[in-house]
């Protein structure tokens, strides 16, 4: 599909006002629906929409399995960790209330950063996904 | 203070090091660490059940939210010894793994493979400690997954159809349960289990509760294998790694016991089950899977297969002593989840040595290995006789519970049941020793063996001495029954107290 | 230096589990447990419960010492001493462990106070007694050893169904007098009887005993039955069923000796004839008949475990004990035979051997009891038992005609072992007062008067007269190479034959039959190798359950 | 019992002893003989006397032969019934040891 002149350019520009809706889902979610989870849907759908327009080779290229398991990994771990740093800030798992002076604000950090995590988690797992799959190739 | 902080630590320790693994991508490490992690969560889980031994609960409160809002955890006894069980099997598969996975599993995905393994074991945590029904549901899902996974890595080609079909009915029973769990919600507007078992019995909507009882029965039957939807148990078990059958034969199917334990007598009342027939449902599917799983044993002619139909059985006699609503059945039970765990894990590695030996454990090609690998097959013997309910052994104790629990509410066919389960039990495990110590050794035929053969000659010590700690740990809690007795009664007396739930 | 009141299971059982680390020398010390072990419960025990260990919810008893026990627990001392000593030369240490665990076991179940312990020790001994058979390893002998097992299993289901049953009834445990009462103390008289190789309950004993090894017949000949005699004189002392039963055992064997081929079993029928004496004796019931019981069992092990030893010498010199091939064995063999004439003599009870002072006990209290006709009974086995295993065995092996076998003399350690048994049959014989002081219960019987030497020596000599009568009419039936049908014939022939034709009749019933049987067995659980099934299958039947489940909580709301 | 004692040392003495027919003969005729004075003393001593059996004169000396008498014509008659060939049971299994059979 990479020679379809309208499909390259449209989604060339589609591509990164996708991104950033799924950037506006991920940081807004503590205030209004969105979150973690379908930002991360989201961020990876731009991901496929290039994969399908340009081929699985090119986005290999950006997005390498190795790097993705990484990003993966990371998200659960930011997610653990946080949760963590409040056991050690001497309160309950996942208390967010502790990370920082006030409660308030805590309670904002906490919520923003375990949201990145999952999204983070959730946008290189879909990829990962998709990737296993499409790079199959027929058995015999 | 410190044993509220260990049920999450207990959560948290494997959910940090997964990722880490799968990161650090080196087998060597993802196996120490898997090792540190699982050896750690067993002290800790022994710690714990022991602050809770006498009855009383722990509460936890995740993010500080108090519950019925935020989300609970909440050990009591039944949840401390159900925990030990899977941090206990998981450290002994742990150490047995190393050699084990480096033989079956391709190398480069044997991080991922530890990865996944401690997933499933952190679901399954999970699942036990959690006081909250949907939180139960998502650990359920995430032990799930990764033993779908875990499964899929057998070598045996059939070992990817076997996931699948357990990945779909796996699904379809989380699915039910989900439902179950939704309309619960909407008939009292809570999902913490010791709120719900308030409100229950107030809820306006009867059937909506009714509706909802069946769905999270049928749905955990499902995953505990029980009788008639016991059909994905079989192949996933004789298929998967070595390691993995192991790991989830002793513990997956006793942890949906536990969830049926706790959705029966806790979030439901003893009350409410009375009245729904599924006790007689339930004794009646017991008593049948006890001669069904038997009979299909004996059948066999793999010897994971056939430990899996046992399992089938086995699983029998524990929904049997739940449908007795007795104090002494469901101890018996709960004693039966605890010593069948050490048995059939011991069976398994035994099973994974001869894998490991011979590359196959079909009957046909490990004939008269016994007499090659003795210690194995000694050990082996003792997890066997165990299978039996040979006295000194820690299958004479639960099945004694369980023969003393039925007479004592005179359900005489099950008392033949029982005893007939036994005599089948004689019959298959009869067949293995004969297989692997009376026939003639034939050639070995070894097939496939990805790493050469001096891979033949001995079996690891690591392994050998796992599989002898289980075995050696099957007369031990044979004999000195304290653990298990005890905390089995103080968890039933727990539930059976009228103000159980409220607690 | 002694333990006081350690269980004397628990040196042979830490023995056993030493020997297969050690290296093959070290069976020579295990020779140090039995005396040792029985040294130390001379000196170390004293009356009473000591060491109840705490299983489950009872409180098990593991060593109860009375003098019913002390009496077992020394016998099963000398008897495994003798045991060891006779399999010294033996390399094969499975037989060896084997021996000290089942010997241990032995020991475990006569000094265990309650019937949890009896049951525990009960199946112990079948599953560690079982390899003594199968150390022959032979395809015929794995197969006697199962079908020993089986009978053995299940002689210990009964007891603990029995066990449980009685503990549901009457919430006792006790290892003390049961009577036969209930449907429980039926179902425990059954399973003891089973080990006490009862009519129709007996065909493991003559079926597995002359598939032991050489070695390993010895060790079962001294324990399990005695067990089962010991747990009869604690259980049902005084059963009048027992007497009928013990006299039925003591005749019914002697017919089957007389024709039989293998000497193993002859020795195996006679064990049973043995038996009868005892059975016999408790169910009487009176001091003297226990104290005869008792005393009998107690000079049985050792002389029937010197018989198994001369025979087993054969069998390891020769390769097989069957009457019609041997003969003449006493030129190349003179001590073994010696020691088989006494051994002869001793069960024959003439005067001046063991068999003398225990079995007129017996007989003594039988007329007292006045049960005539059985005593008549008991008088026509004893003069059996004279003719099949007194004369039998050594005249078949060791004389008759020559059969032409030269064999060496038996291994040094196995003419010890005969030795010690020889002396102590005729130490007993001749001085019985010190056997008499162990018994149990209140004993003056005096064995030694005219009267009885002499009408036993009538017995005896014109026993051996009509022998040698019907040998040179040439009466005498001649061994033959064969197989005399017993109650095995229902297990190992009728019930195959049944099946079989059953088979064959439901092939016969024509074709709707046949159909319908094929439907039938297509719904029944499959016995395929592989399971194969539809996930569909799997969510109708989830379906189904939901569907019931629902209905059945809509109908009791209804109601 | 001095009998048997002296069956024992006679054996011992020499190989070969059994194998002339005199000197069978010559035990036989111990033996008769002391099947006489047994019965001999029957009547000299006083036996107790505990049932009404025992007064026939002789009575063990009788029973103890007619028993064997009986004994052995019953297990003829049983052997036509019950004897069967020694491959009864089981008519194609030869005696197969295991490979590495005996000691180990």
């Amino acid at each position: 599909m990479a020679d379809n002149l309208i499909l390259r350019v449209m989604s060339k520009a589609l591509i990164p006002v996708i991104i950033l809706f799924a950037l506006y889902v991920q940081f807004h979610g503590d205030y209004s629906p969105g979150g973690g989870f379908q930002a991360g849907v989201i961020f990876s759908s731009a991901i496929l929409l290039y994969v399908m327009v340009f081929g699985l080779d090119a986005a290999a290229k950006v997005l390498p399995d190795k790097a993705l398991i990484f990003t993966a990994s990371f998200g659960v771990l930011l997610y653990a960790g946080t949760g963590v740093v409040s056991l050690f800030l001497g309160g309950q798992y996942l208390n967010y209330s502790l990370l920082a002076n006030t409660a308030m604000a805590g309670q904002h950090i906490g919520i923003i950063v375990i949201e990145l995590g999952v999204g983070l988690t959730v946008a290189s797992v879909m990829l990962l996904i998709f990737f296993t799959f499409a790079r199959r190739t027929r058995v015999e | 203070m410190i044993e509220q902080q260990l049920s999450i630590l207990l959560v948290v320790l494997p959910l940090l090091a997964a990722p880490i693994i799968a990161v650090i991508n080196r087998s060597s490490i993802a196996w120490a660490m898997t090792l540190s992690v699982t050896v750690c969560c067993l002290i800790m889980s022994v710690w714990m059940l022991s602050g809770v031994v006498d009855g009383s609960v722990i509460h936890y409160e995740l993010g500080g939210w108090a519950p019925p809002w935020g989300i609970e955890y909440r050990i009591d006894t039944l949840n401390g010894l159900v925990a030990l069980i899977v941090c206990g099997i998981a450290a002994a598969t742990a150490l047995y793994a190393k050699r084990s996975v480096e033989q079956e599993i391709p190398k480069h995905q044997i991080p991922m493979f530890y990865c996944a393994f401690l997933l499933c074991f952190l679901g399954l945590l999970g699942i036990c400690l959690t006081g909250d029904i949907f939180n139960l549901f998502v650990f359920l899902e995430v032990s799930s997954l990764s033993s779908y996974a875990l499964i899929a890595m057998g070598r045996n080609r059939k070992a990817l159809t076997a996931s699948f079909h357990y990945l779909v009915l796996g699904t379809l029973g989380a699915t039910f349960f989900l439902i179950g769990v939704g309309l619960a919600y909407g008939a009292t507007g809570t999902l913490n289990m010791a709120d719900l078992s308030v409100r229950l019995p107030q809820a306006v909507d009867t059937h909506l509760v009714n509706t909802a009882f069946a769905l999270i029965v049928v749905g955990v039957a499902l995953k505990a294998a029980i009788y008639p939807l016991h059909l994905w148990l079989p192949n996933a078990y004789s298929f998967a790694p070595s390691v993995v059958s192991i790991f989830l034969s002793a513990t997956a199917t006793k942890v949906a016991i536990y969830v049926l334990i706790r959705c029966l007598f806790h979030v439901y009342s003893v009350e409410y089950v009375t009245n729904t027939l599924l006790p007689q449902l339930l004794i009646v599917m017991g008593g049948v899977a006890v001669l069904y799983g038997s009979m299909r044993a004996i059948g066999q002619t793999g010897m994971r297969k056939m430990l899996a139909y046992s399992s089938v059985a086995q699983i029998g006699y524990m929904i049997m002593g739940i449908g007795f609503l007795t104090e002494a059945g469901l101890t018996a039970s709960l004693i039966h989840l605890f010593n069948h765990a050490l048995m059939k894990a011991a069976l398994f590695m035994a099973a994974g040595l001869f894998i490991y030996r011979a590359n196959t454990a079909t009957f046909e090609n490990i004939k008269g290995l016994g007499r090659e690998m003795p210690w194995t097959f000694a050990a082996m013997v003792i997890a066997a006789l165990s299978l039996i309910g040979v006295p000194g052994t820690v299958g004479f104790v639960s099945k004694w519970q369980l023969l003393q629990a039925a007479l004592e509410e005179n359900h005489w066919p099950m008392v033949v049941i029982i005893l007939v389960g036994s005599l089948l039990a004689i019959i298959y495990v009869w067949k293995l020793i004969e297989v692997l110590y009376f026939q003639p050794r034939e050639k070995m035929r070894v097939t496939g063996v990805a790493s050469g053969s001096e891979n033949i000659g001995r079996s690891p010590i690591s392994m050998a001495v796992t599989l002898w700690i289980l075995a050696l740990s099957c007369i031990y809690f044979g004999i000195n029954t304290e653990l298990s007795m005890d905390t089995a009664k103080s968890a039933v007396e727990i539930l059976f107290a009228a103000d159980g739930g409220q607690r | 230096m002694w333990i006081a009141n350690l269980p004397p299971f628990i040196p042979f059982f830490i023995g056993a589990l030493l020997l297969p680390f050690l290296p093959n020398k070290a069976r020579y010390f295990t020779l140090l447990i039995p005396i040792l072990g029985g040294l130390n419960l001379f000196f170390g025990a004293q009356d009473g419960n000591w060491h109840v260990i705490k299983l489950l919810e009872f409180d098990v008893q593991i060593m109860r010492v009375d003098k019913l026990s002390l009496m077992f627990g020394y016998l099963f001392h000398i008897a495994a001493f003798i045991a060891i000593t006779y399999s010294l030369h033996v390399k094969d240490k499975l037989q060896q462990t084997a021996g000290l665990l089942y010997a241990g076991s032995a020991l475990g179940a006569v000094f265990c106070g309650d019937l949890i312990g009896l049951f525990i020790f009960w199946e112990l001994l079948a599953l560690t007694s079982v390899w003594l058979i199968w150390a022959r390893r032979t395809e015929k002998a794995n197969k006697a050893g199962v079908r020993y097992l089986i009978f053995q299993v299940l002689s210990g289901v009964l007891l603990l169904a029995g066990t449980l049953v009685h503990y549901q009834t009457t919430g006792s445990l006790a290892f003390d007098f049961i009577g036969l009462e209930s449907v429980a103390s039926w179902l425990i008289f059954i399973a003891l009887g089973t080990k006490c190789a009862f009519p129709f309950l007996h065909s493991w004993l003559t079926d597995g005993y002359p598939e032991a090894t050489p070695t390993g017949a010895v060790f079962l000949s001294a324990f399990t039955t005695k067990v089962a005699v010991f747990a009869l004189a604690r259980t049902f002392p005084g059963t009048e069923l027992l007497v009928y039963i013990g006299a039925a055992m003591t005749c019914f064997p002697i017919f089957y000796a007389v024709i039989e081929n293998d000497l193993r079993k002859v020795l195996a029928y006679s064990l049973i004839n043995q038996l009868g004496f005892m059975v016999c004796g408790i169910g009487i019931g009176t001091a003297l008949a226990l104290n005869g019981a008792v005393a009998h069992a107690f000079n049985d092990v050792i002389f029937k475990g010197l018989l198994f030893m001369t025979m087993g010498a054969v069998l390891h010199r020769v390769g097989h004990v069957m009457g019609s091939d041997l003969g003449g064995l006493h030129k190349t063999m003179p001590k073994t035979t010696i020691f088989c004439i006494v051994g002869a003599a001793s069960i024959s009870a003439f005067p001046l051997f063991s068999g003398f002072v225990s079995k007129s006990m017996v007989m003594a209290a039988m007329i007292e009891a006045g049960h005539e006709y059985l005593w008549l009974m008991l008088l026509f086995a004893s003069a059996g038992v004279f003719h099949h295993a007194g004369i039998k065995i050594p005249f078949f092996a060791f004389f008759a005609h020559d059969s032409g076998l030269r064999p060496k003399e038996a291994p040094t350690n196995m003419l010890f072992a005969m030795f010690f048994a020889s002396a102590l049959c005729i130490f007993i014989g001749t001085y019985p007062d010190l056997m008499y002081s162990l018994l149990p219960w209140e004993n003056t019987y005096q064995p030694y008067d005219i009267t009885h030497t002499l009408t036993q020596l009538q017995l005896l000599f014109f026993s051996a007269l009509a022998f040698v009568w019907l040998n040179k009419m040439g009466l005498y039936p001649p061994e033959l190479r064969s197989v005399n049908i017993d109650m095995e014939y229902l297990y190992r022939k009728m019930l195959p034959e049944i099946g079989r034709s059953t088979r064959k009749a439901t092939s016969a019933f024509g074709t709707s039959g046949r159909l319908m049987f094929t439907k039938m067995v297509s719904y029944a659980p499959r016995m395929s190798k592989t399971s194969s099934y539809s996930t569909a299958q799997t969510a109708k039947r989830m379906a189904a359950i939901l569907a019931i489940m629902l209905l059945l909580g809509y109908v009791t709301k209804m109601i | 019992m001095s009998q048997t004692q002296q069956q024992d040392e006679t054996k011992d003495e020499a190989l070969g002893f059994f194998d002339k027919p005199n000197n069978v003969k010559w035990i036989l005729w111990v033996f008769y003989a002391l099947c006489i004075v047994l019965v001999a003393l029957d009547f000299v001593v006083h036996r107790h006397i505990y049932l009404d059996y025992e007064k026939i004169p002789t009575f063990y000396a009788l029973y103890g032969f007619l028993a064997c008498v009986l004994l052995v014509v019953a297990a003829k008659w049983l052997r036509l019934l019950i004897m069967r060939d020694e491959q009864y049971y089981d008519k194609n299994e030869e005696e197969k040891p295991f490979e590495n059979e005996g000691s180990n």
